[in-house]
């Protein structure tokens, strides 16, 4: 009993207020809201404030507040309309596609199997090209004239004649979501095969006990397990689909026509073409807001405890 | 009866027989599936890395080059270090060796260092921010949690084409321009947020009760952390690890905005400066694209097989 | 080597959850305390506050003569045994066990030594090796057990640590408890929803329910004079048959339960517990066993009804008992041979019956 | 926020209050730290490292200025800049494109040189259509660092192929030679006509528009796009007709992007293209180009009322308004700029290196004279085409403060019409409306 503490002098009432606990988890949050507050803070309130006044900055001498007159001005904005829809489309094929293959993909590497550990690395590579080459590599594939799609397609004889891949407005959105794909089954591979990784053995011990089949083991265990890790995959690349910009400035500056004019692209050409700070940082708060309430959907239906 | 039972016998070796080789099929064939879908793609940026800038344009494509040259990665590996540039030395001055090699080559295996220093940074500064911030959120019960949670949540839901002007405010007022500092700290802004978030995910896999154990054990909050918790977090670690070493190897938009010189620069940002309005050298981006491949591939090879190994298993009874 | 006194305590959730209300007790040291209750009672929570693991939200706990409201785990001299033991999976048995003594900086030899003796106590010195995952359930427990035991701590804390193991496991188990609690000279708190456990291993059970403490006393108090109707029914098998009815002709001395047709003479000890209270509606109890179907006859003392069950265990049997259209269950012995439909007379040990309060559940007995 | 945004902000405490934010927010006109005492900074698109490099480095021996050199990829230069400028990075020269001057100069990024008479002593020697690009408002803001015109390539083998002379003169022509090419399998798809979404865009489409005859917009600046006869909407015509009617343009043209198109030319994909003049040398380099040595430039094709104008364009050294500010930096700045856009100890040694380096058009009349310049033009194309050529180039007439605005309309426009969305008329009408939307704005 020596070294049990009693709450004496200075600091008591402190302590009183705040439990060890509290004060604990304010230490171990305290250098992540640092980093947050001193870096990400002030951009995020900067372009709120920004997204309040009419800002052009080829007329620097009249920047007005608006109050939120660039919000509303944005439902009146036809493209912004095509913009979100393109968006919606984009996300919703890439983000599922990413979410069935990585599922696959990381039952098969939880299996025992010769080469499994040279095949989970090769799984990495598309992640490590930085996305400009990986853009450019997709632009060089996808070429209507000399690209490596058509060529292959071609001497396979599936096609008889060079197609037209990007420039076919019916094409454009589904061939870039393919290479935003293809990039990043790699980390939601991981995500999900971390959490196939804190499945107990003896949970399926358990249920081959008990008589269920591969498919009731699946749905009754795997996929329940699973759960935390498609949150962290839903949430991360709903967010990185909803916000994608590369590929569409390298690949085709949102066309052709506005086949592929997602929001994000809507948003830079508004800010870094039209020099309309104030308009783009309003629509980024709507796009922030869409974000936000899908991510909460995701950790409400799929979240642990958070 | 007997021979009924060995008859059975024999038809349940020969289902198990079957399962078996049915699963073997079924792995091998995917696995398959899955190397052409990755490999296909970096196939052809290999292959090409190999090509003149005259043979990638062939059509139909050559798979394998006819004319193979090493150019693109002697440019790359032949530059020579650090002498001022002179009239006569500068490159491009002698057009047959000029051609469509970019002069700046040579910027490329510094920016991978910076790049490298960068990523190494921003991994092991998100482990120590990150990892503590995790389990508290995950494991201490306090006022406030759930608004944490969802303050680094709303950090991240702002595009960056938005916040990068903002952000290159911060980064003057720092002093930090055009330093690898600027990368360092904004990647760590824009990466530990995630990480958090599947560290949080995994911690709250662990039960509460190894928490508690090791609290009554004698352990505080931060030695249950260090001593119990972090040894069992490997696979998760590993992917925060990955996650955030790849984010910091992929980013483009801020390294563009904040570096200026080659000091500072990253790859990425070498690699878009390979197509100028003048030099167009695909071959050559294919080359620089096939190394950019290698840093990060040796740090999964290091780190993978941790994802590998279920640690928790008897932690609790099933 | 410590006496645990909560005074006024309370616990309160931040989701408004109000887990253990106005909490009294004076726990000796060297005491072996068993709370029980159903789950969600708050035993579990007050063991946690013991340990530290939970926030007390008001009152006092004092370890001796100090309050230890805010010290955190590490600080407190306790040992603990979880429901799920807890091993570290990543840390051989050595480990696990040696790890609390590692922590308070115990020198190596020492702790080879008081492991190794734990472990022989336990019988578990050959899997020191071992990782948890290798072990059976009983094992997991010994060692879960051992950990707890080589800290020699000022007080061991135990949430249901036998409610994973199989029956027979569980009764052995309980007698080690027993005896390492004699060894050990330390006070015990333990925390569990079988009565049987509480009632073999306990100095003192503390009942609760709904975070209340309903009675506090030793083993035979509890079962003998419960506080109230909850108490009464918590503890005996099968539980304690109720009949509601009414206290009549009462002048000080004598006394009559009635219900109808039945009736009981009340004895002189318990009519002078109810002062005048004529007319008064009651709920009598009489637990299972206290009946005697050799004895019957007596006027004033019979209860009469139907067989409706049987159910033989082993030595007794459970008799299912219809009492005009209530059922109530009784223990006799097995030799007495009934078939169903039987009617049957029983005589109740009238200085066994309890009475309490028909609306408040309280007990009129004193 | 540059510091002339800032002042306008009404309640800037708003921010001020919180402290964080406010410490590092607008606090008040930005102070420029000098990075080095003395050294000055230029910031380029990365183009021609080592040839910059090298003349910065005379240039540092020369005068003792030092100066922090950074570059960034061409297709992110102009966000990057706006960053930069917004952002308040430390900046004396850059390179500027003719496109961006009017937003430049009206958001106060950049400031006239005119006031340095040793700068503008050498518009003598330049191209007058070079001194025109760089001046807005009638104020000269840079000297040239390169400058360069649209032209039309042929592959002289296909035409002979296909049984013709010389190469197309009208667009008709290039139709009708096209057509034999596709029939005898010469080529699918004779024409290359790079019509993505890019920065090019607006130079491909107003040499259409030019060689067609046609204007995007009048002397004082209102649409005359819309016009059949002098506007563009004849020229997006022959492009419809090109790709869908005649299928001698490829409709993936909307994806193809000046580089790709290039290189599907050099692959001998195509008989005819239109890419920038200095093309030429590397088209005609037998290791960038499977037709190499095939590859002419000829007179851009001319329509019914053009008569085979083109567009030119250029870029040039500007001088940062923060440099111009201070008058010691000013003048630093500026005798940077005399190093690259002027002479450097006597010559022209920057555009001519440019140029021996990588093919870049100069816009001093000068080298058009010297040895080794005359001998580079020789060995891969026609000095007296070129010349000719060069002569016909028309400085484009969208250049504006709202350009980068419509412009996004405009190309969505065309490509709108080349899918065949809308018909040519009702996309072109669109583009101008949006023009004079815009130029009623200012």
């Amino acid at each position: 009993m020596t070294d049990t503490v009693s709450p004496s002098g200075r600091g008591r009432r402190l302590r009183q207020r705040f439990g060890y606990d509290e004060r604990n988890a304010a230490l171990f949050l305290a250098p992540v809201m640092v980093v947050l507050m001193g870096v990400a803070v002030f951009p995020i309130l900067y372009s709120l404030y920004l997204s309040f006044f009419r800002i052009k900055l080829t007329r620097p001498n009249q920047t007005p507040f608006v109050w939120f007159d660039n919000y509303t001005d944005l439902f009146s904005n036809e493209l912004f309309w095509v913009s979100v829809w393109r968006t919606v489309t984009f996300s919703v094929v890439s983000v599922s596609a990413i979410a069935v293959i990585a599922l696959l993909v990381s039952l098969l590497l939880n299996q025992e199997f010769r080469g499994r550990r040279v095949l989970s690395t090769i799984l990495l590579i598309p992640w490590a090209i930085p996305y400009v080459a990986n853009a450019l590599m997709w632009k060089w594939i996808y070429d209507s004239g000399y690209g490596a799609l058509n060529g292959l397609l071609y001497q396979l004889d599936f096609i008889d004649k060079y197609m037209i891949w990007l420039g076919d407005q019916d094409k454009t959105i589904f061939l870039i979501a393919n290479a935003f794909v293809w990039k990043e089954v790699p980390l939601a591979t991981i995500l999900l095969l971390v959490s196939l990784k804190a499945i107990p053995a003896d949970l399926y011990q358990a249920a081959r006990v008990d008589g269920a089949n591969i498919w009731q083991r699946f749905f009754h265990i795997t996929l329940p397990a699973m759960k935390p890790g498609f949150m962290l995959v839903m949430i991360y690349e709903t967010m990185m689909a909803i916000r994608h910009f590369d590929l569409f400035f390298i690949l085709t500056e949102g066309g052709p026509g506005d086949a592929s004019h997602v929001l994000s692209w809507h948003i830079y050409v508004e800010t870094f073409r039209n020099l309309s700070f104030g308009s783009g940082a309003a629509m980024s708060y709507v796009l922030a807001l869409v974000t936000f309430a899908l991510s909460y959907i995701f950790i409400r239906t799929l979240g642990r405890r958070i | 009866m007997a021979t009924t039972e060995r008859a059975n016998l024999i038809d349940d070796r020969r289902r198990l027989a079957l399962s078996h080789l049915t699963r073997n099929v079924v792995i091998f064939v995917s696995a398959i599936v899955l190397m052409l879908y990755v490999l296909a793609p970096v196939t052809w940026l290999v292959s090409s890395s190999f090509q003149t800038e005259a043979e990638i344009v062939s059509v139909p494509p050559h798979w394998i080059p006819e004319n193979p040259t090493l150019m693109n990665f002697e440019a790359i590996f032949g530059a020579t270090a650090e002498e001022e540039v002179t009239y006569e030395t500068r490159s491009g001055q002698d057009p047959a060796s000029g051609g469509y090699i970019p002069s700046t080559a040579g910027n490329l295996l510094p920016a991978m260092g910076n790049s490298l220093i960068v990523a190494t940074l921003v991994v092991i500064l998100n482990l120590l921010v990150g990892v503590p911030a995790a389990y508290a959120l995950a494991k201490i019960r306090f006022l406030g949690r759930d608004a944490s949670v969802y303050f680094i949540l709303v950090t991240r839901v702002i595009p960056d084409i938005a916040l990068v002007v903002p952000f290159f405010l911060v980064i003057r007022k720092l002093g930090l321009l055009d330093s690898l500092g600027s990368l360092v700290l904004t990647y760590l802004a824009v990466t530990v947020p995630f990480t958090v978030f599947i560290l949080v995910q995994f911690f709250e896999g662990l039960p509460d009760e190894l928490d508690k154990a090791a609290r009554v054990d004698g352990c505080s909050r931060f030695q249950s952390l260090v001593r119990v918790f972090l040894p069992l977090s490997l696979p998760s670690l590993v992917a925060v690890i990955l996650f955030t070493f790849l984010t910091s190897w992929n980013e483009f938009l801020l390294a563009l905005m904040f570096t200026q010189t080659e000091a500072s620069q990253t790859l990425p940002i070498v690699l878009a400066a390979f197509t100028s309005d003048f030099t167009i050298s695909f071959s050559f981006i294919n080359a620089a694209g096939v190394l950019a491949i290698v840093p990060p591939v040796v740090v999964a090879v290091i780190f993978e097989r941790y994802i590998v190994s279920g640690l928790t298993a008897g932690a609790v009874k099933g | 080597m410590a006496r645990i006194r909560f005074e006024h305590v309370e616990k309160k959730y931040s989701n408004g959850f109000h887990a253990v209300k106005d909490l009294n007790l004076d726990i000796q040291d060297k005491e072996f305390i068993v709370l029980l209750g159903p789950s969600g009672c708050g035993k579990s929570t007050t063991l946690n506050m013991i340990a530290g693991l939970e926030d007390i939200s008001d009152g006092a706990l004092r370890f001796d003569d100090e309050i230890v409201n805010f010290a955190p785990p590490h600080r407190r001299d306790v040992a603990m045994v979880f429901q799920s033991y807890a091993l570290y999976p990543h840390k051989s048995v050595f480990d696990n066990i040696g790890f609390g003594l590692k922590m308070r900086k115990v020198p190596r030899d020492e702790i080879e030594r008081r492991v190794r003796e734990a472990a022989g106590k336990l019988e578990i010195d050959h899997l020191l090796d071992r990782r948890p995952s290798q072990l059976s359930g009983g094992q997991r427990q010994r060692v879960a057990l051992g950990r707890a035991m080589v800290r020699e701590p000022a007080a061991f804390l135990m949430d249901e640590p036998l409610s994973n193991l199989d029956a027979a496991l569980r009764i052995s188990m309980r007698a080690e408890i027993k005896e390492l609690h004699r060894a050990m000279q330390t006070t015990f708190v333990y925390v569990t929803h079988d009565q049987a456990e509480a009632l073999t291993l306990a100095d003192r059970i503390v009942v609760m329910n709904d975070g209340v403490v309903q009675q506090i006393g030793t083993p035979d108090d509890i079962y003998e004079r419960p506080k109230n109707t909850f108490v009464a029914s918590f503890l005996g098998n099968p539980p304690i048959n109720y009949i509601d009815g009414q206290i009549e002709s009462t002048d000080g001395s004598t006394a009559r339960f009635r219900r109808g047709d039945l009736a009981f003479d009340l004895p002189a000890s318990i009519a002078a517990k109810l002062g005048s209270s004529h007319g008064r509606e009651v709920r009598l109890g009489i637990r299972a066993e206290d009946v005697d179907e050799t004895a019957a006859g007596a006027a004033g003392s019979v209860i009469r009804g139907k067989v409706n069950s049987i159910l033989p265990v082993g030595s007794d049997q459970f008799l299912g008992f219809d009492l005009a259209g209530q059922e109530l269950f009784f223990r006799v012995g097995k030799d007495l041979a009934h078939n169903l439909g039987d009617d049957v007379a029983l005589s109740v040990d009238l200085n066994r019956l309890h009475l309490f309060d028909k609306d408040s559940g309280e007990t009129l007995l004193w | 926020m540059s510091r002339h945004l800032k002042t306008h902000i009404p309640r800037r405490d708003f921010l001020r209050g919180s402290a964080a934010a406010g410490a590092m927010a607008l606090a008040g006109p930005a102070r420029f730290a000098m990075a080095q005492d003395q050294a000055i900074n230029m910031q380029t698109w990365s183009a021609a490292v080592d040839t910059v490099q090298s003349h910065l480095n005379a240039f540092t021996d020369a005068t003792g200025i030092a100066v922090n050199y950074g570059n960034a990829p061409w297709a992110q230069y102009r966000e990057g800049m706006v960053t930069k400028f917004v952002g308040g990075a430390p900046l004396d020269m850059m390179w500027v494109s003719d496109s961006w001057l009017p937003e430049w100069a009206e958001a106060g990024w950049i400031s006239p040189v005119d006031d340095f008479d040793f700068l503008m002593a050498y518009n003598n020697e330049a191209e007058d259509f070079c001194t025109d690009s760089m001046t807005y408002n009638g104020r000269q803001y840079g000297l040239t660092y390169y400058t360069d015109f649209m032209a039309f390539l042929y592959d002289e083998e296909k035409v002979k192929e296909a049984g013709f002379d010389g190469p197309p003169t009208t667009w008709d022509e290039v139709v009708e030679q096209s057509l034999v090419m596709k029939e005898k399998g010469i080529s699918d798809y004779p024409m290359m006509l790079a019509m993505a979404q890019e920065s090019w865009l607006i130079e491909f489409m107003a040499a259409l528009v030019y060689s067609h005859g046609g204007r995007f917009t009048d002397d004082s600046g209102m649409s005359i796009m819309q016009h059949e006869r002098d506007g563009a909407v004849e020229a997006l015509q022959w492009v419809v007709d090109a790709v869908n009617k005649h299928a001698i343009v490829s409709p993936g043209c909307v994806e193809t992007g000046e580089l790709s198109g290039l290189k599907a030319f050099a692959s001998g994909n195509h008989a005819f293209a239109m890419v920038a003049k200095y093309r030429l040398r590397m088209l005609n380099d037998p290791e960038q180009s499977q037709i190499a040595g095939k590859v002419k430039q000829a007179l851009m094709p001319k329509g019914a009322n053009g008569d085979h104008n083109t567009v030119g364009w250029m870029r040039f050294h500007g001088m940062a308004s923060q440099a111009a500010a201070d008058p010691q930096r000013a003048e630093r700045a500026a005798k940077l700029i005399e190093w690259f856009g002027g002479k450097a100890n006597g010559a022209y040694t920057f555009q001519k290196l440019l140029f021996l380096d990588i093919g870049a058009g100069f816009g001093v009349k000068p080298l058009f004279d010297d040895p080794e310049i005359q001998a580079a033009y020789n060995a891969y194309g026609d000095v007296d085409v070129i010349k000719a050529q060069q002569a016909l180039a028309l400085k484009k007439d969208v250049v504006t403060p709202w350009f980068g605005e419509w412009s996004e309309t405009n190309g969505s426009a065309w490509q709108s019409a080349i899918l065949g969305n809308s018909d040519v008329a009702a996309a072109i009408e669109k583009s101008a409306e949006l023009w004079d939307e815009l130029k009623s704005e200012y």
